[in-house]
């Protein structure tokens, strides 16, 4: 396959909806074991990102990524603007100079992307955070050399819904301690969403 | 929610235009930001010390600008740190050369942020450095966790950094007596009544009218226990035993006393607790330097209050007394 | 009740030797009387100046002692004037020869007693002089009746006495300048939430969800009318338009604004009242030469605030800017 | 007859129980139209000058009123301290240097002490204070040669009682401006017990 500048839009497009769908639900989350303001923050980013790339004309999907990395980090704030910030940012200078785009390609974009989180956030697997779907995620993509989108929405599915049992130590879940258990982690529901739109724009290309 | 403000959305904004007006001839605003600096910022042949985090802690860090303390303060949405573009914004605004210093107050978001914006700073060749003040004793120092968060005893990081920016100190001297201070500060809250983030509308939490929290966060985070309210003596007792615990005093240390309240409660009641906190150090037989009572580190119209001491030596003693011109802690 | 207190009948004096502790080389607490003094009390070749009420207004009174600003300040219970005694032993304590100026809120309580306690003095040949402070507009001024309440605006009274008295002036002197600033201050309050006296244990008055009280009084004293709650554009407007309906202020005129919160509303929500003040001013032409914002004459934890408005001229303005080493008005 | 010593002591033991008794209610009538202390302020000052002169021994009445007037003022604060304290400090000039006090000099010293009131306070009767007790009942005292205790009572009571009827002008009160019409004015009421206790007193006395 050749991912190219128009499945970046979509993919961005679809994550938007998604989020906004889910912003009090988000933000819900955020209440009980946070400060509730992520669905609010991860909202008011993403529409303002898919805006702008939705408005621009692009000849490479490395110069998509890096709006919407400027656009998340200048717009969301707390601190899911710069983890989800700098994801966007290695994965569009991982991708940067390509003129095509093979699944390989991106995989290896999202990986840098995700060490690119876990640096920021020094942070790893099982600490409660958004790390917690990325890490799985991106393991299984690994795994095939052609997409596989139905694999993708389980992992991120399953490993979002883990996330309850994790006792937080990153991220202001950390204050909750014990009472943090039995609740799902915000970032890892924004994340979620994040990579079923993935998975339904890497669908799409299939067809 | 009863507040006074107009749209909720615009609470920062409206703040910031009536901050600059009430000292326009101290303040001013980068148009297009959440950024206020000194009005003779960049200043030359100085270290730019910048500082900020969410909004509804006036009056910081906005009141801490002025010679001999902040350059600048970037503001955040209410109980939001502020995003990176404008933290970078804000340490271009203050850079006249000589690098930039930020303060941080411990918060995941807070401290990614400026770090973020350090890097993109960087990149562009300006100097920063920066300290992270983590003071809050009510949570268990770690390295592993989120750790400690930074409220009251941030203030007087601002106040010491500033004093020897003020003295014409390079960065890394900077960093030093930053770190100096944040190493022998402690602070601890408490609260009897919630806040209500004004794009929220809820309060952030609820406490019972025999309840109050004792560890709370300057946003309401959680504290070490809930319980019945006590009188002002035992609550002083309590948040200056666990203070001391973590930082032992030895008779004849000096140390500067900060009683903060959290936006609701009167001066008289941090008065009263004052007197408790005075002569428990008194009977360890411990110095008081300076004391300071009065709003430093609200959270919005919570009612409570914490108390901070900050270990003293000569050094710090003599920033302290430093020339102040910040319009929330002026010194002669 | 929810107060970070220990007896509720020990609050005044419990208050005072946590004041008294907290700046221990600034202020003196005069044994077994309620009356705080400059720790240099009595100053030689200087007028002693003097004020007080009831307590609960914190920062008022005792904060305003200092060097460039009052001399002694006695307090009463809370919210309840102090005795003729009192009075009279803060008037001894200041008196170095040169007399003693006593600046009144104008409540029947405190004008009987300080006028007494005066009586008293002059008895003994120390020479007395007065000013009773009226500025609340939301009562109508007449001289048949109690007339007007003093608020928020007897600081600046307290701030220009002060200045002159710190010139060197004498007593007639003062009592002009008093006067005159009396006669160019006027002030109005609004509350959104009550307060509680300690020792009644009940709020003082209480107010729905939705409603405030326009007009009130820094002891809860009814004010013009209850309504619901608006916007804090709305709210500025209507306390600065009944100001300016009693004081005219033509183009160019230049005044000092006071922003003042009644003790639980928010340095932030100040400002953005202040944001609305200066705007309509400015859209009069009117100067404003200088702004306060902040806790200066409170009603405990009553959420609310008021606007003062002083009408300068340049002896004014020379005497506002005066230095003062009041630990709640310091001017550099 | 002559009123010594023992029946001022006796004036101010029986006023003291009296407010002591209610305390309550006079606290409750200022909290309507005033701010809630008359009863606590009265109650305080009162027992603190009874207990004062109960323990010292006299030998003529001036010195006795002198205390009371200097107990007050120091103890009982607000505005009823000072007014008070005028009255009884007036008395006592008024009394000085005789040592038999017939009822024409009691009266012309509690007259002197309504003079000192009404200057002190700048009131006159009709403005809802402490005055519109203490004038009926002096004017009523002066038309008789001798006590007629029953009568004081009467007056006393009906003045106390008509001060509902008035708006009040002077104090606290006149902040409330018409809201003011219908409620008792605390210090009328507090007088009312004053001058209950001298009548009986007098009635004492003559028996
Ligand atoms: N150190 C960290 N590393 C990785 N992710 C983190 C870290 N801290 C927080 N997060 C993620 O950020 C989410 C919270 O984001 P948000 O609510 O927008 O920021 P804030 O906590 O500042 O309000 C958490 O649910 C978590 O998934
Ligand atoms: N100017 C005045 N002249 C005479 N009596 C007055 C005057 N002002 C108040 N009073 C009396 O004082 C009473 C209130 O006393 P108190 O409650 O102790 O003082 P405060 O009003 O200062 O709390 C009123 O009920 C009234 O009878
Ligand atoms: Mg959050
Ligand atoms: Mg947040
Ligand atoms: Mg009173
Ligand atoms: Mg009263």
């Amino acid at each position: 396959m050749n991912f190219d500048v128009n499945d970046a839009k979509e993919w961005l497009k679809k994550a938007n909806e998604k989020i906004a769908d889910n912003k009090q639900l988000l933000t819900k989350l955020d209440q009980v074991i946070g400060d509730g303001d992520h669905g609010i923050n991860m909202a008011r980013g993403f529409n303002e990102a898919a805006q702008t790339v939705n408005e621009k004309e692009y000849d490479n999907v490395s110069d998509v990524f890096k709006d919407i990395a400027m656009t998340i980090m200048s717009k969301v704030g707390g601190a899911a603007g710069p983890l989800y910030g700098t994801a966007f940012l290695r994965l569009s200078f991982s991708l940067k100079g390509k003129d095509s785009i093979d699944y390989k390609d991106l995989v290896k974009g999202l990986s840098d992307g995700l060490t690119g989180i876990k640096q920021r956030g020094r942070s790893k697997v099982g600490e409660k955070t958004l790390v917690d779907v990325w890490e799985p995620v991106i393991n299984e993509m690994s795994e095939t050399i052609e997409a596989q989108p139905p694999q993708i929405k389980d992992t991120a599915k399953t490993a979002m819904e883990k996330t309850k049992e994790i006792m937080a130590t990153k991220g202001r879940a950390a204050y909750f301690k014990e009472k943090s258990i039995g609740h799902i982690d915000p970032g890892s529901m924004s994340s979620y969403y994040l990579f079923l739109a993935l998975a339904e724009v890497l669908e799409g290309r299939q067809s | 929610m009863k507040k006074i403000i107009n749209d909720p959305h615009q609470v920062v904004q409206d703040m910031i235009s009536g901050m600059i007006q009430a000292a326009p001839d101290q303040l001013k605003h980068i148009e297009g930001t959440t950024v206020i600096t000194r009005k003779d910022a960049q200043v030359v042949k100085k270290v730019g010390l910048l500082s900020g985090g969410g909004s509804g802690h006036e009056p910081a860090h906005a009141g801490y600008i002025g010679k001999g303390m902040l350059d600048a303060a970037v503001l955040g949405e209410v109980f939001t740190s502020p995003s990176v573009d404008q933290v970078y914004k804000a340490i271009k605004a203050v850079d006249s050369g000589e690098g930039v210093f930020q303060i941080i107050k411990n918060y995941t978001g807070d401290v990614l942020n400026f770090e973020m914006a350090r890097e993109l700073a960087e990149a562009e060749g300006i100097k920063v450095a920066q300290v992270v003040v983590n003071d809050d004793v009510a949570v268990e120092d770690s390295s592993f966790t989120t750790g400690r968060r930074g409220i009251a005893g941030t203030v007087f990081v601002h106040k010491i950094a500033g004093a020897k920016a003020d003295l014409g100190a390079s960065l890394e001297e900077i960093k030093k007596v930053a770190e100096k201070t944040v190493a022998n500060v402690r602070s601890m809250g408490m609260a009897i009544s919630s806040c209500t983030i004004p794009a929220a509308g809820e309060p952030s939490f609820t406490l019972e009218e025999s309840e109050m929290e004792v560890g709370i966060g300057i946003h309401g985070e959680p504290g070490i226990e809930r319980k019945n309210i006590t009188t002002a003596d035992q609550i002083a007792t309590e948040l200056t035993e666990k203070i001391l615990e973590d930082m032992k005093l030895t008779e004849n240390d000096e140390v500067a006393v900060m009683i903060n309240g959290l936006g609701a409660t009167p001066l008289m009641e941090l008065y009263i607790v004052n007197k408790k906190v005075q002569e428990i150090l008194q009977n360890k037989g411990v110095k008081v330097y300076r004391t300071f009572v009065g709003e430093y580190m609200t959270a919005l119209e919570m009612g409570g209050c914490s108390v901070t001491l900050l270990k003293l030596d000569d050094e710090l003693k003599k920033l302290l007394d430093h020339p102040s011109d910040a319009a929330n802690f002026l010194v002669k």
